[in-house]
């Protein structure tokens, strides 16, 4: 194996060849998606069609296409994960308060009876979290915490109190300074890099893995609420 | 071209691998503000609004919750933390992440309210600062791109081209969006009706010391000689 | 201790100078709206008079805050006087000072609960997206300078003569950010008479007097850096000169104009800096 | 890719790749042309099929595992929602159906 | 008075975000006149697109040389002097992934070598502040969804 | 920094000369500003006050700072006084003061 | 190497499509019929990493992707059971 094939010294010509087309893609992309904003009068559209933006964000920095562009596509996607929640979250809450209680929330049984709900949930969320379990840190999380939110979502379990929700919350928090102390570590006694690496690679995973569950116990709310 | 000529003496750095924070006088003096306000905001109570009812002669008063009052104090520090970061790190893409977490901080300072207006208002802001998002990292990306390193204390070096011009305005929109600064404001002016001062606070200082900050940044990457 | 005995020095300079000119601007308006007027002294004595005065605070502040507001808010102006004449240091570290100002001004009013305090708070927010980008003005100053640093400019104009004649866009832009701060400007939304004293309202005695203190030593600095900046290594006899000059100009405005709806204030500002900006770039790039 | 089939040039382009883009491409149009939400999410898992043939032709099987895994998912989510707003939404018109009889 | 309506009509919330975006693509559509010009000497570059695996490197895409825990791999760093342990992570595979590496070809193997490998380099130690901000916006989105999903939308009934 | 402590004098001097003004004149002066008489102390500390500050070398014995010192002082004493009263005694000891420069320069 | 560029341009191709689709195509004033038609982009931009050998990033957008859809859905099904009018 080459050192060339290794590490180049330059990006690859490829890559700035891909440049150009490459950035004219993501502003075209966000383009659309600022004029559709822009004559729309719907929140609720609005905020689908930040999404669209969102691409073009994600190309634009991919578009630089070295290792270090890649590690900083990671931030904008969680990035844009985070608020389209927190925001969707508020939109909700806020449609709630506006209606008051006049409107009665009516819980509605939900019949399906498709044979792949009953088989596919546990295999496939068993296999994404031992899948994500392999892969640690943002991706493994992300993964393994799509399994969870899945099975979550699909299943029967209802009557998740408060108390748990916290417990996993904690859980999270715990794991996120077990993170921190990794990154110190990084810097104080470099001699223990392995360690450091280890903590701060399962620190975000399990962070990243809860936290993902706890949509599935959000929305376990909705798709699963029967008659109280 | 040096730190110097534009935040005054250059005091030191501290490196955290490739991310490098650095102090000159002016990135120290909004670092401490940030800090002494932070503490002040978490040592504070709320205060009680007053307000005179229709019909009779009594007055209601708006407070804030406690489970409301922790939430907010717990992100108002948070927001703080972020605020100090941004004054002082010294480089691009941390910088935009710094501003990031100070948007979504902020959304959640004032999503934990009740009114509805402010709600709305808090959504408003919210939609700004996704699609902030990326002119924020995409200007981030252009100065990568351009430059090929994301150092202020390099780029300081570097001679400007076009795209780096390019990419900085776009860095600026990205901030003036995720911190609702003008013309944007009324957005956020709005969410100010609510009570809860000192968490309030904290909204205004991060935008605004964060405009100061990126100003520097900007005159940091554009060299107009 | 040498350095100590200057800030001193300059901070009560400022404040003295800062609460004579207030007096001045307020005669000035009443002998234009033919009224006697208070004498010149009047707003310095109103400042100490606050400090005889008994000091009460609301059961509704949100308590170590409404009081430690006024406490930053002159510790802020104290250290723009230290970046100011005394060490001559940084501009974006006195638009830094600027910036915290109008965070304070927007807390001092929303901390004590009051409606009033609350409706300038607001407002305090909404003009701060048109104030600072008039203070952006720094940054022409800049680009024409090549130089943040307030010493250097005042070099840079003993070389080539002052800067008003170079940016009088900015120049421009800079006076509006002054009269935006003066009492009873067109612009000064945040302390109108519409919400009693706006972010004042709710602070007595001692508190008040410390904000009035603050406020005194703003408007010198404010002054002092048109001054500096534009103008360019004056004599203290230039600085009074210009000072007494700039505050009957801004009382013969606040005179004759109302104050704007909040909006339309804003939105006036705005467009000043917008109309600045693009034509200080212009002018810059056509010289 | 395939270079057994070499004789014909044309078939030269008929690889793994292409194949997908084409699948892919007739997804996308499938989406956005279709207007019935069911018949969208079919259409869907076409696209996704052609996206995994794609990975699998740059030969990042790992990936193409995930993604393999996250497609039924993505499936099973949409298929969730619309059956439920089809629900609220025919209960919906069910109760103004009814308040219009009441009112007539 | 059109230009007070027209100020007044700009400070309207809802109006706020559809302006923004409108300023947005107008800036935006500067970017086509702009020249782009690539800087082809970046940090961390990487080889040409599929090279790795038409090599049939069995770490493809992510190998950058090394011996696990012995020698670092080759890494081009902003500031190589501020990180001493440089070069330790990329080089570092975990025992599945050498398992992995030694049976098959076309399995990206880097992925397995999580903790390790260069996209781990990078995020958690020479830019690990990053992935601090990162995981913390993701907790304070967490947070604040998760506030307002159990006080609004859960307990409605109790206000 | 010499400079500066003088010029704190000269503003404190003005600041406790309007004080004193102010407080002597409502002492003086019951009712407010009707009668236009001409207050012939305040016409003479107006006219000393102004003519020692304009010409201060005239008095070549005294250090000049001593002189504006006194000077602001009994400038402030007029000008400080209650609202109406010390307007025409200021100007015309302006003037006068103004005269006297003018000549100064002409003569030298 | 010609992969590189097919990957390449069906994913610039299928971005911009499902962006046009997604503003502007026919029925997207369903919610539903929106959010199911930003799945065309995001496999676009799955593409453009797939080219650039993003892997990771590409893992994990996958799996964003799918989350972000699914809280999408559950703000549409909310919003309309309440009867909302945004």
């Amino acid at each position: 194996m080459s050192a060339s094939v290794l590490v180049p010294s330059v990006v690859s010509p490829v890559v700035v060849s891909l440049y150009l087309p490459a950035v004219f893609t993501a502003i075209l992309a966000a383009l659309i998606g600022l004029l559709a904003i822009s004559n729309q009068k719907n929140d609720l559209h609005t905020l689908i069609l930040t999404d669209i933006v969102g691409v073009g964000m994600l190309i634009l920095v991919a578009a630089v296409g070295t290792d270090l562009a890649e590690s900083l596509i990671l931030p904008g996607l969680v990035v844009e994960l985070a608020e389209i929640m927190a925001i969707s979250e508020i939109l909700m809450s806020r449609e709630m308060r506006k209606l008051g209680k006049t409107v009665e929330l009516i819980p509605l049984p939900l019949n399906m009876n498709m044979e792949i709900m009953d088989t596919a949930p546990t295999f496939i969320a068993i296999l994404l979290i031992a899948y994500g379990a392999f892969l640690t840190g943002f991706t493994g999380g992300a993964v393994a915490g799509g399994g969870i939110l899945f099975y979550v979502l699909s299943k029967m379990t209802r009557g998740v109190p408060t108390n748990t929700w916290e417990g996993i919350a904690g859980a999270s928090g715990i794991a996120w300074c077990l993170w921190l102390v990794g990154f110190l570590i990084f810097f104080i006694a470099p001699n223990y890099w392995l360690l450091a690496l280890f903590l701060g690679a399962f620190g975000v995973f399990i962070k990243v893995t809860f936290k993902v569950g706890l949509v599935g116990v959000m929305g376990r709310e909705e798709f699963k609420r029967e008659k109280e | 071209m040096d730190l110097s000529t534009l935040g005054g003496q250059f005091i030191g750095i501290i490196p955290l691998g490739d991310i490098v924070l650095y102090f000159t006088t002016f990135n120290l003096f909004m670092f401490a503000a940030v800090l002494a306000f932070t503490v002040l905001i978490a040592i504070s109570r709320t205060e009680s609004q007053v307000e005179a009812q229709f019909g009779t002669l009594k007055d209601r008063e708006k407070k804030v919750g406690k489970a409301e009052f922790k939430i907010r104090r717990f992100l108002a520090i948070v927001c703080g933390l972020a605020t100090a970061g941004a004054m002082v790190t010294g480089d691009v893409f941390d910088f935009t992440l710094f501003v990031a977490l100070i948007g979504i901080v902020n959304i959640g300072i004032v999503a934990a309210v009740k009114e509805i207006d402010v709600l709305d208002s808090a959504f408003q802001y919210g939609i700004i600062a996704m699609i902030a998002s990326l002119p924020l990292f995409g200007g981030a990306a252009f100065i990568l791109a351009s430059s090929g390193t994301l150092s202020l204390l390099e780029i300081v070096n570097i001679p400007t081209t076009t795209l780096m011009l390019f990419g900085s305005i776009l860095l600026f929109l990205g901030v003036a969006g995720e911190t609702g600064v003008a013309p944007f404001f009324a957005t956020k002016a709005e969410m100010f009706r609510t009570p809860g001062s000192p968490f309030l606070l904290i909204i205004h200082l991060s935008s605004l010391m964060v405009i100061v900050r990126i100003i520097e940044i900007l005159l940091i990457i554009n060299k107009p000689f | 201790m040498n350095l100590m005995a200057d800030i001193l020095l300059n901070v009560i300079i400022a404040f003295l100078v800062g609460s004579v000119l207030f007096g001045l601007q307020r005669k000035i308006m009443a002998r234009i709206q033919m009224r006697p007027g208070p004498p010149i002294i009047q707003h310095l004595l109103h400042t100490f008079k606050f400090f005889i005065k008994e000091s009460a605070f609301p059961k509704t502040a949100a308590m170590p805050f409404y009081i430690a507001i006024t406490a930053m808010l002159c510790a802020i102006w104290v250290a723009a006087v230290i970046v100011g004449p005394v060490t001559e240091g940084s501009l974006l570290l006195f638009f830094a000072i600027y910036a915290l100002h109008k965070i304070v001004e927007h807390n001092a009013g929303s901390s004590s609960g009051s409606p009033y305090g609350k409706m300038s708070c607001v407002r305090a927010v909404f003009s701060a997206a048109a104030e600072l980008p008039l203070f952006a003005v720094l940054i022409i100053i800049y680009l024409k300078t090549g130089t943040m640093n307030i010493g250097n400019i005042v070099t840079y104009q003993g070389q080539y003569g002052p800067l008003i004649w170079g940016i009088p866009l900015a120049a421009m832009m800079f006076f509006v950010l002054i009269l935006s701060k003066a009492p009873y400007s067109p612009f000064a939304i945040t302390k109108g008479k519409d919400i009693i004293s706006g972010y004042e309202t709710e602070h007595f005695g001692l508190l008040r007097g410390y904000l009035m203190i603050s406020e005194s030593i703003a408007w010198y600095m404010l002054l002092w850096i048109f001054l500096t900046v534009f103008i360019g290594g004056l004599s203290p006899i230039g600085y009074l000169i210009g000072m007494i000059l700039i505050s009957a100009l801004v009382a013969l405005i606040n005179a004759t104009t109302p104050i704007l709806n909040p909006n339309h204030s804003i939105m006036v500002q705005v467009s000043l800096a917008f109309i600045g900006v693009l034509g200080s770039i212009i002018l810059l790039t056509v010289y | 890719m395939d270079h057994k089939y070499g004789k014909i040039n044309m078939l030269e382009f008929i690889n793994i790749t292409s194949v997908s883009a084409a699948i892919i491409i007739i997804g996308a149009v499938g989406i956005i042309a279709l207007p019935k939400p069911i018949d969208k999410v079919i259409m869907l898992t076409i696209l996704q099929g052609g996206f995994v043939g794609m990975i699998v032709a740059g030969k990042y099987l790992d990936v193409a595992m995930a993604a393999a895994l996250f497609d039924p998912i993505a499936t099973v989510i949409f298929l969730i929602g619309i059956i439920k707003l089809d629900e609220i939404r025919k209960k919906k018109i069910k109760q103004k159906t009814q308040e219009e009889r009441f009112l007539a | 008075m059109r230009l007070g309506r027209l100020w007044n009509s700009l400070a309207t919330p809802k109006r706020i975000p559809r302006v923004f975006s409108i300023i947005l693509g107008l800036v935006l559509l500067a970017g086509f006149i702009v020249p782009l010009t690539y800087n082809d000497n970046q940090l961390y570059p990487r080889p040409t697109p599929q090279l790795q695996i038409s090599e049939k490197d069995p770490l493809a895409p992510y190998d950058r040389g090394g011996v696990p825990l012995k020698e670092p791999g080759i890494v081009k760093a902003q500031y190589p002097n501020y990180a001493p342990a440089e070069g330790m992570i990329t080089g570092y595979l975990s025992p599945i992934s050498i398992g992995v590496s030694n049976t098959t070809l076309y399995y990206g193997t880097s992925i397995y070598s999580s903790p390790g490998g260069l996209i781990d380099e990078i995020l958690y130690y020479s830019r690990g502040f990053d992935t601090f901000l990162e995981s913390s916006i993701l907790m304070m989105a967490f947070v604040v969804a998760s506030w307002v999903a159990i006080h609004f939308t859960m307990r409605r009934r109790e206000d | 920094m010499d400079n500066q402590i003088i010029y704190l004098i000269y503003i404190l001097s003005f600041v406790i000369g309007s004080i004193i003004g102010l407080v002597l004149s409502y002492k003086k002066y019951t009712e407010p500003f009707i009668k236009k008489n001409m207050d012939m102390v305040a016409l003479i500390m107006a006219i000393i006050g102004w003519v020692l500050v304009l010409n201060n070398p005239l008095l070549m014995v005294i250090p000049y700072y001593i002189t504006i010192t006194i000077g602001i002082f009994l400038i402030a004493l007029v000008i400080g006084m209650r609202p109406g009263y010390g307007r025409y005694e200021t100007v015309i000891g302006f003037s006068v003061a103004g005269i006297i420069w003018i000549i100064r320069m002409g003569l030298t | 190497m010609l992969d590189v560029y097919v990957w390449f341009y069906t994913g610039a191709f299928l971005v911009i499509f499902g962006s046009i689709g997604t503003a502007i195509g026919p029925g997207v004033k369903d919610p539903l019929i929106r959010t199911i038609n930003t799945e065309i982009p995001a496999i676009g931009v799955s593409l453009i990493f797939l080219t650039y050998n993003h892997t990771i990033a590409l893992l994990t957008f996958i799996a964003a992707t799918t989350i972000i859809s699914m809280i999408l859905l559950r703000a549409i099904v909310r919003l309309e059971e309440m009867g909302a009018e945004l």
